[in-house]
């Protein structure tokens, strides 16, 4: 294997867990959440035990140390994915809000009745919600990139609806159910061509892809540090600068402003403007705990990783009759297998998998329009992250096969 | 260790007892739980006294929400409908004879609120009827 | 006193730390954030390291735990504030977001040009932007209850004001300047009568005052964890029942929604309908061992320390010749005192009693108007809470006569 | 101990050298901090060579501000436009001889904003003028 697992499980406190005695645990859960090294928490503790105070305006020793570690989080993040400036990297609490804050602050500035907003559809519910909530506001529309069989979006099917001259085309670098990563920088080429702004919901692709937003040329992108390795809590919207700066605030309050009358308010710069009240200290300082660990395995380690955790996966879980995976073949996924199987519905598939100390989902994991394009109500997911081993997938793979046995 | 799926609950969605559809009958009612795709009906006849003499339920989805209807359904035939109005969450939960988290508690619950909201003669199945 | 320090203050890490070799902390910044006891940190940190997952839709083990604490901290801080039900307590980033979630979903939706919103002239930035903003959205008004020489909310003033029939009266609870505790109570019930509805920034009282929402009648409520021993992420909107069931949601994303299609949605049920995207969850776990920890010292107990604190503070301040402290007597006011010393900028004395280890504030603490009023730029601020000495004010108050011979 | 507060801050606070307001003079720029209310206005007169033959700042506030302009203004006279131009922060923060954290680095840094933005002509004081 390209990681050395073994080494990485032991930065691990919860794999020293036992899910019941005697069952250790084998989490396969990483696409909703990620687990957390103890240099992430070692780091948030200090924090708190050495460090604590409100920051920004704070002369006191612990307010410019607090501070400092804030910022500092900030350049890390910035730098971890290729920004040109950590002015450009705004901490909302999670990927959601991230693109709620865009839908908000540029949607509702820039968007008029008729405009096109162009999704697809494999989009998360939170790549698809704001944005409905957007239309309804504007009277802007929407519309959709299909999804082949193979879980591959129909780029000849873009192409076409680029025609359209959509203002934003908002769309997932990495799809949570089918594993699909996207070809973004073509997608975002294609879409500045056709005159439209771009959001990456790169929730699943960040914390598994090397990610350059510059190469991108993105003008959004959006992701949560507690899918990879950080804390919950807290999550980033990236931004090209003079979009950030075109933009009206979206959350009023301390922070945000430059200087405040009773009845106005002169807003701050970049990233100010839009961190209303107190942010998330500690999750910052937890998140730039994460980055240096992802950063010294190196993300093209990460990413090799996965893909080979995942071709295994693949390989074994087609040799269960009755399983069926959806997506893309393993060179062009990430480490995310959605499956059902034959005669038994996903959540007892996920439940008795549980009395294995096996953790995986099951359900529409927040893409139910995906699943009703595909004609299922739920699937099982497996996905899998720097800490995973194949004898965790041979350990699902043996729990599928019981499970097949009591349902036989 | 397989105890989360007594063989009751594997035994009674692979060869449920009273899976069906009555026609005629009193009441009837159905309800989903989009989260997973599950879905009960279920239908009753009710006689003379306000008792139940007949009662089916069809539908799809997870084993605990199929077993525990077809487990439900066995547990009414015979009571009043104000005894059937009274049955709670725990009822269920003895009938089936293990524990749950809340997500499969929904699956599990799924039918008494079904039946519920069709005794009560409601026109939603709300939550609260099974709290 | 009536608390016990001693013993309180060797639960706090921090008060371990030396800000320079020999120089203990002396922290009296606590209207800013308040420290946190091991407690508070054990919780978040075995949180993720034995149950980490993401909530609400998990089959497995580590996610229905993770559930079950997330809601258990929610049942816990709607406890703490005597709400009916669970489900009003909505876990926002922080005071200020829950602030906005109203200006945003319950303001849009119910005001229109020419409806008045009545605030405070001793609002912090937080309940005055948003309205600021929600003001320049939808055409409605704002008008102010002045404050009075004395530091206390004019109430002949606000009655005259209530006449106008305003749609809503925005007020803090406590000044995080002034110390002032407004009868809130009282006020809202006036509110009421004209037929306004209420938000009350408790941002400083719930920390500091035993807190009844039923008691307050209060349609809104917003307040921070990171205020009162909790950590920092995450924050409350309390909301009466009716008022956020018909209200339209505000961040859309995963998990405030029932169903969603390509083109629609379905909203969730309270709470979960103002919760979008992963929320901060090791953060309520925090919370929740928080409120344990000022539950079980008791709340009576902490606002009549704090009363014992402040009393003794403005006594030893106001001997001071040239300290001009801000603000009602001790009766009527919370653990803060906002002062200047004449002929030295409130920066300077904070950075100089930061050499001797104190740490208090120095600014317009996100009160630009208020300040404005009492025709100065800043104040130098020391705030107490439940780890707070007398020791601690006499430090204080030798330190500022140690200003006083510098710049004499 | 009170190395942050050497005593030539204070002493230049209490006892400026080049407090004033020159008039007529070839340029000059105000500006304020209004997180704290420092206010610095600076003046200058330009000889023919393009060099600083005299200089006054006039203003309000902490003793940074204060004293960090009255050493910046005394450390320009005679030197050419130019060199104003490329002075920086650790210019300034050599003037003063201590360590400043990112809050009252703003103080101090408030007069050369302000001297920047004068005699670059421009029409607001930005901070990555001193960046
Ligand atoms: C009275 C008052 N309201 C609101 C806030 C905002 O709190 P937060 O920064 O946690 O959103 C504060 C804290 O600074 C406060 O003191
Ligand atoms: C593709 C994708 N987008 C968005 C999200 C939302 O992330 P969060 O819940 O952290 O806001 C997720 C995570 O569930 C995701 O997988």
């Amino acid at each position: 294997m390209t990681l050395d697992t073994l080494r990485i499980r032991q930065d691990f406190p919860i794999f020293e867990r036992q899910v019941r005695p005697g069952v250790p645990l084998v989490y396969l859960d990483s696409t909703a959440t990620t687990q957390k090294p103890q240099s992430v928490l070692r780091a948030m503790d200090e924090f708190y035990r050495r460090s604590n105070a409100n920051i920004h305006r704070g002369v006191h020793t612990l307010a410019e140390e607090a501070t400092a570690l804030y910022e500092a989080a900030r350049q890390k993040v910035a730098a971890f994915i290729h920004a040109a400036d950590a002015r450009q990297v705004i901490f909302t609490r999670n990927a959601s809000e991230a693109i709620n804050l865009a839908a908000y602050a540029w949607g509702r500035a820039h968007l008029k009745a008729g405009d096109l907003i162009l999704l697809t559809e494999m989009e998360h519910h939170s790549n698809l919600v704001p944005w409905q909530m957007l239309a309804a506001a504007t009277g802007a529309s929407l519309d959709f990139v299909p999804v082949t069989d193979d879980g591959l979006l129909d780029l000849d099917a873009y192409r076409s609806l680029l025609t359209r001259q959509p203002r934003l085309v908002a769309f997932t670098h990495m799809s949570n159910v089918l594993g699909t990563i996207n070809p973004a920088a073509e997608m975002i080429r294609l879409a500045h061509a056709a005159g439209a702004r771009t959001l990456v919901d790169a929730a699943q692709s960040v914390p598994h892809l090397p990610v350059d937003v510059q190469a991108l040329d993105a003008d959004f992108l959006a992701f949560s540090a507690h899918k990879m390795l950080g804390p919950t809590g807290i999550g980033v919207l990236y931004g090209k600068r003079d979009l950030l700066e075109s933009m009206p605030p979206f959350l009023g309050g301390g922070d945000m402003i430059k200087t405040v009358h009773l009845r106005d308010f002169v807003p701050n710069e970049l990233p100010h403007k839009f961190e209303a009240g107190t942010p998330a200290i500690a999750e910052a300082v937890g998140f730039g705990a994460a980055v240096d660990y992802l950063s010294a395995l190196g993300m093209d380690a990460v990413a090799a990783h996965e893909r080979e955790i995942i071709a295994y996966a693949l390989e074994r879980l087609e040799e269960i009759r009755g399983v069926r995976v959806f997506g893309p073949p393993a060179e062009q996924r990430g480490g995310v297998a959605s499956f059902t199987l034959e005669g038994v519905h996903p959540h007892d598939v996920a439940q008795i998998l549980d009395t294995f100390g096996i953790a995986v989902r099951a359900g529409h994991h927040c893409a139910q329009p995906l699943h009703e394009k595909f004609g299922i109500p739920a699937t099982t997911r497996a996905s899998f992250y720097v800490y995973s081993t194949k004898e965790e997938v041979d350990q699902l793979v043996e729990g599928l096969y019981r499970v097949k046995k009591i349902f036989g | 260790m397989e105890d989360l799926y007594r063989e009751i609950i594997i035994d009674r969605y692979k060869n449920p007892q009273y899976r069906g559809h009555l026609d005629p009958h009193d009441i009837s009612f159905e309800d989903d739980n989009p989260l997973c795709g599950d879905h009960i009906e279920v239908t009753l006849r009710v006689d003379a006294e306000g008792r139940v003499s007949e009662a089916r339920f069809d539908g799809k989805g997870c084993a605990i929400s199929q077993a525990s209807a077809d487990l439900l359904i066995e547990s009414i035939i015979g009571k009043s409908l104000e005894e059937v109005k009274k049955m709670t969450k725990q009822d269920l939960l003895d009938l089936l004879g293990i524990e749950l988290g809340p997500v499969r508690l929904k699956c599990a619950l799924l039918s008494l609120k079904v039946l519920k909201a069709g005794v009560y003669g409601l026109g939603e199945a709300s939550d609260e009827l099974v709290e």
